[in-house]
């Protein structure tokens, strides 16, 4: 055994140990915790299996936007979370064989087939040239599987809808009720002067750069969908009302323009979601850079949670 | 001049080590908030400073030692603010009781 | 193997999936009474695609495939209309259509007012559950299938919750965390089949899945995910709180068309990915809990005091027929087999009477203002088509001619009796006059004789009880197809693809 | 080079295990979250040390990314602790 | 043994604590935590496949990671939704567990 596996031995057995501790642990403030540096150290797993692009998600999502949804969460139920019954021994007992089961069934089977590792990189590379990209997750993600990612927006649409339709009936179209700062701090005000402005730099730099190396319209829309609720929990900017035209554009427009170019696909292309070979990375480009303020909007009103009051006149 | 720079590398990112250690142990060690809050901004300052300076002669091109920088500047920002914000609130909870 | 081409007409998958998608983008934008107006627009639009697609399939006995973006499976994503899907597919579309029609009177937006919450939540998830359903029976691809799968959670669990009320909302979380319990297993076995076969494409996957561990396992973890969707008993806990809180129109779509979009895969799976899996074990293991629901589903349907819920326990015993399919299909030549078309056709007549049931039971209990069986007496005379639509939905649900549900039945006892498993028979025997006594249970109190003078809440509209009337007509009409198996459901199995894929 | 970079990340990956501690000890929410933070930024160290050894620079944005979301995990935690509901440091918690 | 089976043995190990929490945590919070592990380990899984599948000089499947990417999404939109429902829940009736043996057959009023 080598010193570098030694300490991956060392690393899978405290990620483990975490996600233990995400399940028992008796306060739900120290479970989330626990689970938002489980989400950090998953990102490192996810570099050591060389997968930057999902690193860089699982950043976005499990240490950042998760993370403040949950605590958001904890902080509304503190009083009552230690409440329920653990089901009775029977129950775990049963639970757990099943579970071990599962376990020891994945452990084995994932690596069962050895001879041949089944993959698609080669065809994957086979047809980058063709797709206009040069990261091949990127392609996948808007060229050869790009009806996934324009079902999976429509999915977080649904969702957002889902939420807002949690609101009582009397604020509908109001302001969502994200948590704000309690009062305005001018140290917390200085931080969303001075961030947001980098983060959007970045935001924008990940979909750039997520044509030819990791990041993409959703690791970007993650940082702007974050800058955007610093922005507002500070109370620098109003949260917006849900029955605004403008939030409502800026959610569908991203959705609508990879509709559009997938329509414009059956007549000039040939087929919904093919790209004519000569426009092909400007309109990917297009789609993205729309989708990634879409995500963004679409993020940060599913952390706001629904409408609880109507807009100050 | 490549071992002057791995020198510097190595003794700068030792440090930064070394302060991580002195910061957990701070944590651990230090008896309330306070003075654990003041470990931590050593370990946002010192730490991760010293590896991210060790880390430059390394780093590919002027974008990545930017990239790197910039890494140290948010730690450095988060680790400011936290603790101020931490501070004011641990003040008005202190007064409170 | 040589890959399978777009088909002439396949776009049509495409508009079908499409179309809800566009229109729920567009009610996002423009809000207010233009929700309503869009799903007025593209409701029938829909049906008309959805029939175009159900008559082509039927012409020519041929799937309709659709290459999306021109990138071939493994790689890229294929859509096809078999026999099945295209049957699916225009069900879908009529009882959606009805579901619109008979949801004006309940989430129209009036003139002027400001936007409301269910009347834009109502239209905008209406929409969705219709494209999730379109893709999940035109998906080719396994891990397209699971984005469906969540598209379908996604619309469905607000809409249990679209009341408001505390049980609607409990009910919605625990639906919420059954569903995503059923779809990580999806997931979990979409990712040893790729690990094992190198492609998720299902026709691909046909003639490369043999039956070694790792297809078990796979198979197992996806069936047990997909049946928690399903509501298949035991695992049904969360389905009768869900479908009864939901307001009618909402129940009629999450019965009649929601649930079936899990069984839809769980059919998919074990016939057309992994056909060299099914054997006479796995088979009989679904039969059971099939027969369990049956069962279980029935004599609690029988105890129920309120309509909704006892309509709700009702699915889950009708969602029990359907797995008979497995065990009977088991060993054979499934596809002209009369359990499969039996199946199938218990499958659709069950969506028309459900749906038709639900819209009943609302208008019944906008009438009464309550839904209590026990006060029923004396409302044949005031809503009568409504309870002659309740009545006739019943009937196929009991199976008695004439009725889809009948011929349904027939189909399947049948094939019992050919397969020589007279078990089944019994349950279905045993279902059958336990769904008579739930039936006639409510007709018999809505046909009595008030004990009190009936108080009415207030009246409904006459067009919307014709609504009802027609979907328990169209269950009654499937009972007109011919009782032997159809050409239509054999359209593009396997078998008959066999020329191209073997 | 390579291993001593390697090294100094397993150091800090080693101190993380041990901040884990003082998340799980407290004894306040506040001081939980500072342990957080330190172990968010001991997990940017040692991206940053693993973007050097294997030289692959997008490992750096990843870094970049966790260091900029880290900011914004430590503000929604005190706009909790600022509407009051959280325990104040220094009180004993059960946990 | 290799790294790749470690991370293989990983994702598996957390797929069973996930699926363990889920089914027996009486706390909703802590079953959509479980959710989320669970669903890591999935991915995880997903990962390690696309690590072996390394091919045509990628160190690593990309079709598995764009899947996962977006299984990501979809996996925090089921968050949110869950933890909306939760604090709905939790503001309407004070609580934040669903026991399962409450009868359905009390529950819900069709007619309101």
């Amino acid at each position: 055994m080598t010193p570098p596996f030694i300490l991956e031995i060392a690393f899978v057995i405290l990620i483990l140990a975490i996600a233990v501790g995400t399940l028992v642990a008796r306060a739900a403030f120290t479970a989330v915790l626990l689970f938002m540096i489980y989400g950090l150290l998953i990102a490192i797993a996810w570099i050591r299996l060389s997968a930057v692009d999902v690193a860089l998600t699982e950043a976005a999502i499990g240490g950042g936007l998760t993370g403040m949804l949950l605590l958001g969460a904890v902080a509304r139920l503190r009083e009552s979370e230690g409440s329920g019954e653990e089901p009775g021994l029977p129950t775990l007992l049963a639970a757990g064989t099943f579970c071990v089961l599962v376990s020891a069934a994945l452990g084995t089977l994932v690596l069962s087939r050895p001879e041949v590792a089944p993959s698609l990189a080669p065809a994957v590379m086979d047809n980058l040239a063709q797709s206009a990209l040069g990261n091949p997750v990127a392609a996948v993600l808007f060229v050869f599987r790009a009806f996934d990612t324009l079902l999976e927006k429509v999915v977080l649409l649904l969702a957002l809808i889902g939420v807002w339709s949690l609101a009582p009936d009397r604020v509908w179209g109001g302001v969502p009720g994200l948590r704000l700062y309690a009062e305005p701090s001018s140290i917390l005000v200085f931080l969303a002067q001075l961030l947001p402005p980098i983060g959007i730099m970045i935001g924008i730099y990940m979909f750039w750069t997520g044509a030819s190396y990791p990041g993409g319209a959703f690791q970007g829309g993650t940082v702007l969908a974050a800058m955007w609720l610093l922005v507002m929990i500070a109370r620098l900017q109003p949260v917006p009302a849900i029955s605004l035209r403008c939030v409502r554009l800026l959610l569908v427009v991203g959705p609508v323009i990879f509709v559009a170019i997938g329509l414009l696909g059956f007549v000039f292309a040939g087929a919904f979601l093919a790209y004519p070979p000569d426009y092909a990375k400007p309109l990917i480009v297009i789609a993205e850079a729309t989708l990634t303020l879409s995500i963004g909007v679409t993020l940060g009103l599913l952390v706001a949670g629904p409408p609880d009051r109507m807009q100050q006149p | 001049m490549t071992l002057t720079l791995n020198i510097f590398t190595i003794v700068a990112v030792s440090a930064g080590s070394f302060f991580f250690m002195a910061g957990t142990i701070g944590l651990l060690r230090f008896p309330d908030t306070m003075t654990r809050l003041h470990a931590l901004t050593k370990v946002d300052n010192l730490g991760l400073g010293l590896i991210v300076f060790g880390l430059l002669p390394q780093a590919e091109g002027l974008l990545g030692a930017l990239k790197l920088l910039c890494v140290w500047i948010f730690v450095q920002l988060s680790g400011a603010i936290v603790s101020q914000l931490v501070a004011q609130l641990a003040r008005r909870d202190g007064e409170q009781r | 193997m040589i890959p399978e081409e777009t088909t002439a007409n396949g776009y049509l998958l495409v508009l079908a999936i499409m179309l809800p998608v566009i229109g729920i983008l567009l009610s996002l934008a423009a809000g207010g009474r233009y929700v309503e107006r869009i799903a007025m627009v593209l409701l029938p639009a829909g049906l008309v695609i959805a029939a175009a697609v159900f008559g082509l399939v039927w012409r020519d006995q041929q799937s309709l495939v659709y290459i999306v973006g021109g990138w071939h499976p493994p790689l890229g994503i294929a859509l096809r209309a078999d026999g099945i899907s295209a049957a699916m597919m225009l069900t879908t579309a009529i009882v959606i259509c009805a579901t619109g029609l008979f949801a004006r009177g309940e989430f129209g937006q009036p003139r002027g007012s400001p936007e409301t919450r269910a009347s834009q939540v109502f239209w905008i998830l209406l929409l969705g559950i219709w494209s999730g359903l379109n893709t999940v029976v035109l998906g080719d691809d396994l891990f397209n299938l699971y984005v469906a799968l969540e598209l379908l959670t996604f619309a469905a669990v607000p809409l249990v919750s679209l009341k408001g009320y505390q049980e609607t909302i409990k009910a919605a979380l625990r639906y919420m965390l059954f569903a995503l319990f059923g779809s990580v297993l999806y997931l979990l076995g979409t990712v040893l089949i790729y690990g094992a076969y190198g492609t998720l494409d299902i026709a691909m996957l046909s003639g490369r899945v043999h039956p070694e561990p790792v297809a078990w396992i796979a198979a197992s973890l996806m069936t047990m995910g997909l049946l928690a969707k399903t509501a298949l008993f035991p695992l049904h806990l969360w389905l009768p709180p869900a479908h009864a809180g939901a307001p009618a129109p909402g129940s009629a779509v999450l019965s009649a068309l929601v649930v079936k979009g899990s069984f839809f895969l769980i059919a998919r799976l074990w016939f057309d990915a992994m056909p060299g899996l099914m054997n006479v074990a796995s088979g009989q293991i679904l039969g059971t809990l099939g027969a369990g629901a049956v069962l279980f589903g029935s004599i609690l349907a029988l105890r129920q005091q309120r309509l909704k819920l006892l309509i709700a326990y009702s699915t889950i015993a009708q969602i029990g027929y359907l797995f008979f399919i497995f065990p009977l299909t088991a060993g054979n030549e499934p596809w002209d087999s009369v359990a499969w078309t039996g199946g199938w056709l218990q499958l659709f007549s069950h969506a028309f009477a459900k749906a038709s049931m639900f819209m009943a039971a609302g208008l019944i209990a906008e009438t009464l203002g309550h839904d209590r069986i026990a006060e029923f007496g004396g409302i044949n005379r005031v809503i009568p088509i409504t309870v002659i639509a309740f009545g006739l939905a019943g009937l196929s649900l009991m199976g008695v001619p004439p009725s889809g549900g009948f011929v349904a039945k027939w189909l399947l006892l049948l094939a019992t009796v050919m397969e020589g498993q007279w078990w089944w028979a019994v349950v279905m025997l045993v279902g059958g006059l336990l769904a008579g006594g739930y039936v006639f249970m409510v007709l018999g109190k809505a046909f009595g004789s008030a004990s009190a003078p009936l108080k009415l809440a207030r009246p409904v509209s006459r067009g919307r009880e014709i609504v009802a009337l027609t979907l328990a007509l169209c269950a009654v009409l499937l009972g007109l197809v011919p009782l032997q198996p159809s050409e239509l459901l054999q359209v593009g199995r396997p078998e008959v693809l066999g020329v191209i894929t073997r | 080079m390579a291993n001593f970079l390697f090294g100094a990340a397993g150091f800090v990956l080693a101190m993380v295990a041990l901040g884990l501690f003082c998340v799980l000890r407290g004894p306040s929410d506040t001081d939980r979250m500072l342990s957080a933070q330190l172990i968010g930024s001991g997990g940017v160290a040692v991206l940053l040390l693993v973007a050097t050894v294997t030289e692959n620079a997008s490992i750096v944005d990843v870094a970049l990314m966790l260091a900029l979301l880290a900011v914004f995990a430590a503000v929604a935690f005190l706009r909790d602790a600022s509407s009051a509901q959280i325990k104040p440091p220094n009180v004993a918690d059960r946990a | 043994m290799n790294s790749i089976a470690l991370f293989a043995y990983c994702g598996a190990a957390m797929v069973g604590l996930g699926l363990f929490g889920l089914i027996t945590k009486p706390q909703v919070l802590r079953k959509i935590l479980a959710f989320n592990v669970l669903g890591t380990g999935v991915f995880l899984l997903f990962g390690v496949i696309a690590r072996r599948g390394a091919a045509a000089g990628l160190h690593s499947d990309p079709v598995p990671q764009a899947l996962v990417i977006t299984g990501i999404v979809v996996a925090f939109s089921a968050t949110t939704m869950a933890v909306v429902l939760l604090l709905r829940l939790y503001a309407e009736t004070g609580e934040a567990t669903i026991d399962s043996d409450d009868p359905p057959s009390t529950g819900t009023d069709g007619g309101r």
